[in-house]
């Protein structure tokens, strides 16, 4: 059973099960403890330069965008950072903002919108490095390090420059003989996510998909949840079958209404479509681009700010659109 | 080509009638949604949608604008997540998956990542998304391309996603499930099939009307195989194009 | 790289991930079709001489007793089966049968009143072969079917007899280089779930903890859903979010109310004590446990016989114990 | 022993005692789950439980009779599943975890499995059940064992869990996760622990009042360390008993 074929990429988060087992037991608190902070605050204290970051679900669902736009205002002392991406306007924001070193790469695009203008600037010119994984892949990946693994077998990415390109490696499945690819768990400094509604100690629940919630709150050496919703814990013990994140995962709790715009938070609002456009257009010029920054972070103090500065009636209006159950 | 339909819709349409009653099909943002959403209403009603983020058997009402959006799972069976989803095709349980790209080669291989060298690219593009997880994992997968010499090529820049890769027994070699694999191209000119069981290479099969044999033999940067007796697909139908155009993409965001 | 220990147990059920991709192509429907059918026809449609069968969760609660109970019921035709095993109740009523001829164990037992007699006596006799296994390990193995793929691994289990007496093998993680644990994946012929409401197609939802529901039902061949409700189907649209178990997975649906009794069904009813301890005294001994089979069993013709052998009035009590949200 | 309680609730009062405030904690059916109880009114108000089958941070209103049952996730944080349970455990979040068996030996291996050979055994036990995992994945162990020489013995029939297997670095050569391993038995006679970065056997701590360390002795069936002072453990208080009998197990099921 040797190794068949070993992925060239270069594996910027090693897969070190005893000392995330470690992190967990020393760093993490069993009490539940009140965690409310704001955006700043909680990207302030838990995302450093060089940290390992990444984000779910994706840019225009469910996403914690207040939280990426946090991170971007935050740029002058996060640099370097190290991502985990499929992504949309989350990540493009990240590019964008020049902030991405390395990326374990899946999916970059503005999706109906075509190709990222961030992620071309971005690679081509050799700042961002990259590694190649496929959707799958990555969440295996970090499904590996929540089941405390140090790695998980999949028959996907086999025979592909993908898995060339990859940290992952091939061997010869010691029960049937036929070759199988393992991939690497996935451990992040940093996991962020949007919820629909958490208690102040960090028990959270979604409504709708739950997309990679459940894999990355648990890959996550410190985990930032924001929540349309603070309820009392109360509503979380009524219905502990909802709960898809337990409270001593999470590290800081956001309030944060409307924390996926300008995506959509299913049940609750629909997107907005020309918020979006605007980024799409900004976003093909660097320069377009820092000045689409500027105008709605670095110039704006914080969510709420933003908020303000779309207007009570666009986003009623956006609440109105939401999907129905 | 008529102008009664442009070359986009004639793919949509052609992708639709691709789709059977009874069959679980993975589908990705744009035009297989636009497809899948036409096949329901007119020729697999019983069609089950697979989004790669958790939505299973969705009523797909409204065309989603993303793999994960709310209409991905309006009024679905299932909302689970990405593991269910992409472990149900591991599985065996999804019947087709939809794949595009910036570059197809005679065995279905299909590049998303880069044009030129990997590194540093001279184009990047988005990458795998799911596009390998559905190459490798689905039964049989539909290519959907804008038909050119500089998309069909002899040999991918990357090989972001598995098609028949080096030929005869490539995938089963390689630990891809066996019996799995590119079963049709359904491009801007044509619908093209593979060879299976003999070399594996892409074969045309019929053209779009008003389009020659020599016209995609042209389009086309590698050898084809032409099939005994190339066919002419059948034009969009009226009700086809109302569909498209006034129920499923009335605001025109695709077509 | 090489494989560091094997186990020595019989490997009961191979881990045959392209059959089984097969199976899953070839036999089951992905066409909502109305599978509503009785115990008596799910198990004499399914369940075989020599099939490999398993149920979830444990017998004391939520578990598809009647299906458990038909089973027996049908002795004469099935025999030999082979059993994927934690359990009380429901694996005891079938050790007891004397049906079970192979059995991968991870624990029987009475729970709170001890030791299962039936289980001595089906092993200590020589009637019954065993491999070992966690109880973690044997969910994981239904989880690597589950995931179609061969195997997964564990840090679980090493260094220990349990491992030695199971199928399992010890390799070097190639990415970290330390002993890891590889189970199996464990595919069933059967798989029976009683959850709290399915539509007629079989789209399951279950409230409290899931236990391997959502694990086993993937990792079965044929799957059988009793339910304490039949819901239409727009019921189940409404919240796809709770869904375990899609349709597709199901090729029989059976309506059970007090499906799990003697056990509990939680926020639904509470279990029959007397019940439970009638057992246990009567499977002390081979011929008690015989003349318990033929009272509650084989002179009774089905589940809905039982209820009412059982009465309206103690079924009432036990639903005015339920557990509450 | 006084006729004021029994050994059994010596036993209870001695692993309630044993459980620390703010830590979290894998409970099995039995003595664990009256000792949690019990801890959460007096010691350890913010103790979470952990239940095998999906129960997170439940309140033990009423003691629970099956780990999957209701009373296991009544008010829980969360309710999910075994492998989310076993596999936080595996992720080195689970501190404590309880343990009981047929035998023990001197370092702290567990036999639940067979007495006799394996095959056919002269007597077949339930099985690891949950055991082997909280031996190989929670952070420490603490078995609860009643006292004599047919259970502690110097060489289990059969390791269903592991303790510290042969001795100093067996656990870590073996795989297992470095840094866990037994810290406890609470048995019928006395508190027990181990030569942790030394020989890894038992030692004799403390014994429990009008119990001798000769007794102890006496009754275990391998040389046991004897720590340098050896305690008496303080006997239930009125407070622990009123509350056991009380209020955790008024029907009087394991006490």
């Amino acid at each position: 059973m040797p190794v068949l074929e070993e992925g060239q990429g270069e594996l910027f988060q090693p897969p070190d099960m005893d000392a995330f087992r470690e992190w967990n037991r020393r760093k993490k608190s069993r009490r539940m403890e009140d965690k409310l902070m704001t955006e700043r605050e909680a990207v302030e204290r838990f995302v450093h330069e060089n940290s390992y970051i990444g984000t779910e679900l994706y840019g225009t669902v469910r996403c914690p965008m207040s939280l990426a736009r946090e991170v971007v205002r935050q740029r002058e002392r996060i640099k370097n950072l190290r991502v985990a991406g499929q992504g949309v306007l989350e990540l493009d924001l990240w590019l964008a903002a020049d902030m991405v070193r390395t990326l374990d790469l899946t999916y970059i695009g503005l999706e109906v919108y075509g190709i990222s203008h961030a992620l071309r600037r971005a690679v081509e010119s050799g700042r961002t490095r990259t590694a190649e994984w496929s959707n799958a892949g990555i969440t295996w990946r970090m499904k590996a390090a929540a089941m405390g693994v140090p790695f998980l077998p999949t028959t996907s990415m086999l025979g592909t420059d993908t898995l060339r390109y990859s940290a992952a490696k091939v061997i010869e499945d010691p029960f049937t003989g036929r070759p199988v690819c393992l991939l690497p768990a996935l451990i992040l400094d940093v996991g962020m996510i949007h919820v629909h509604r958490a208690d102040r100690y960090g028990n959270a629940q979604i409504e709708g998909i739950s997309g990679f919630a459940f894999e990355l709150a648990r890959a996550s050496k410190r985990l930032i949840v924001s929540a349309e919703e603070i309820v009392d814990s109360e509503d979380i013990r009524r219905q502990p079958d909802r709960t898809i994140i337990p409270y001593y995962l999470v590290d800081a709790v956001v309030h944060a209404p409307f924390g996926s715009y300008p995506g959509e938070m299913p049940y609750t609002y629909w997107r907005d479509e020309d918020e979006i456009r605007a980024w799409v257009e900004a976003s093909k010029t660097a320069e377009g681009a820092e000045t689409y920054l500027k105008r709605t972070i670095f110039d704006v103090p914080d969510h709420a700010a933003l908020l303000e500065m779309i207007g009570t009636e666009r986003l009623e209006a956006l609440r109105a659109l939401a999907s129905q159950r | 080509m008529s102008e009664r339909y442009t070359a986009t819709e004639m793919m949509i349409c052609a992708a639709a009638r691709e789709m059977q009653d009874g069959t679980t099909a993975f589908i990705g943002t744009g035009i297989p949604m636009l497809a899948a959403s036409l096949a329901q209403r007119l020729y697999a009603p019983t069609l089950v949608t697979i989004f790669e983020f958790g939505g299973t058997g969705a009523q797909l009402a409204q065309l989603p604008l993303a793999v994960g959006g709310s209409r991905t799972f309006h009024r679905a069976v299932a909302a689970s997540g990405i593991c269910d989803i992409m472990e149900t095709a591991q599985r065996g349980f999804v019947d087709y998956g939809f794949l595009g790209g910036a570059q197809i080669d005679p065995y279905g291989n299909l590049n998303t990542t880069v044009i030129g060298d990997y590194w540093p690219p001279k184009v990047r593009l988005p990458g795998s998304g799911g596009g390998n997880d559905v190459g490798s994992l689905c039964w049989e997968t539909i290519a959907i391309m804008r038909h050119d010499r500089r998309r069909f090529v002899p040999k991918v820049d990357f090989l972001t996603t598995p098609g028949y890769l080096d030929g005869p027994g490539g995938r089963e070699r390689a630990g891809l499930p066996p019996g799995s694999g590119p079963i049709r191209v359904v491009s801007t000119l044509a619908l093209l099939g593979y060879d299976i069981g003999g070399t594996y290479r892409m074969r045309l099969e019929a053209v779009y009307p008003g389009v020659t044999v020599e016209q995609v033999i042209e389009n086309t940067g590698f050898d084809l195989l032409i099939a005994d007796e190339v066919t002419t697909v059948e034009p969009p139908t009226d009700e086809e194009l109302r569909l498209l155009r006034e129920e499923i993409d009335p605001e025109g965001l695709y077509i």
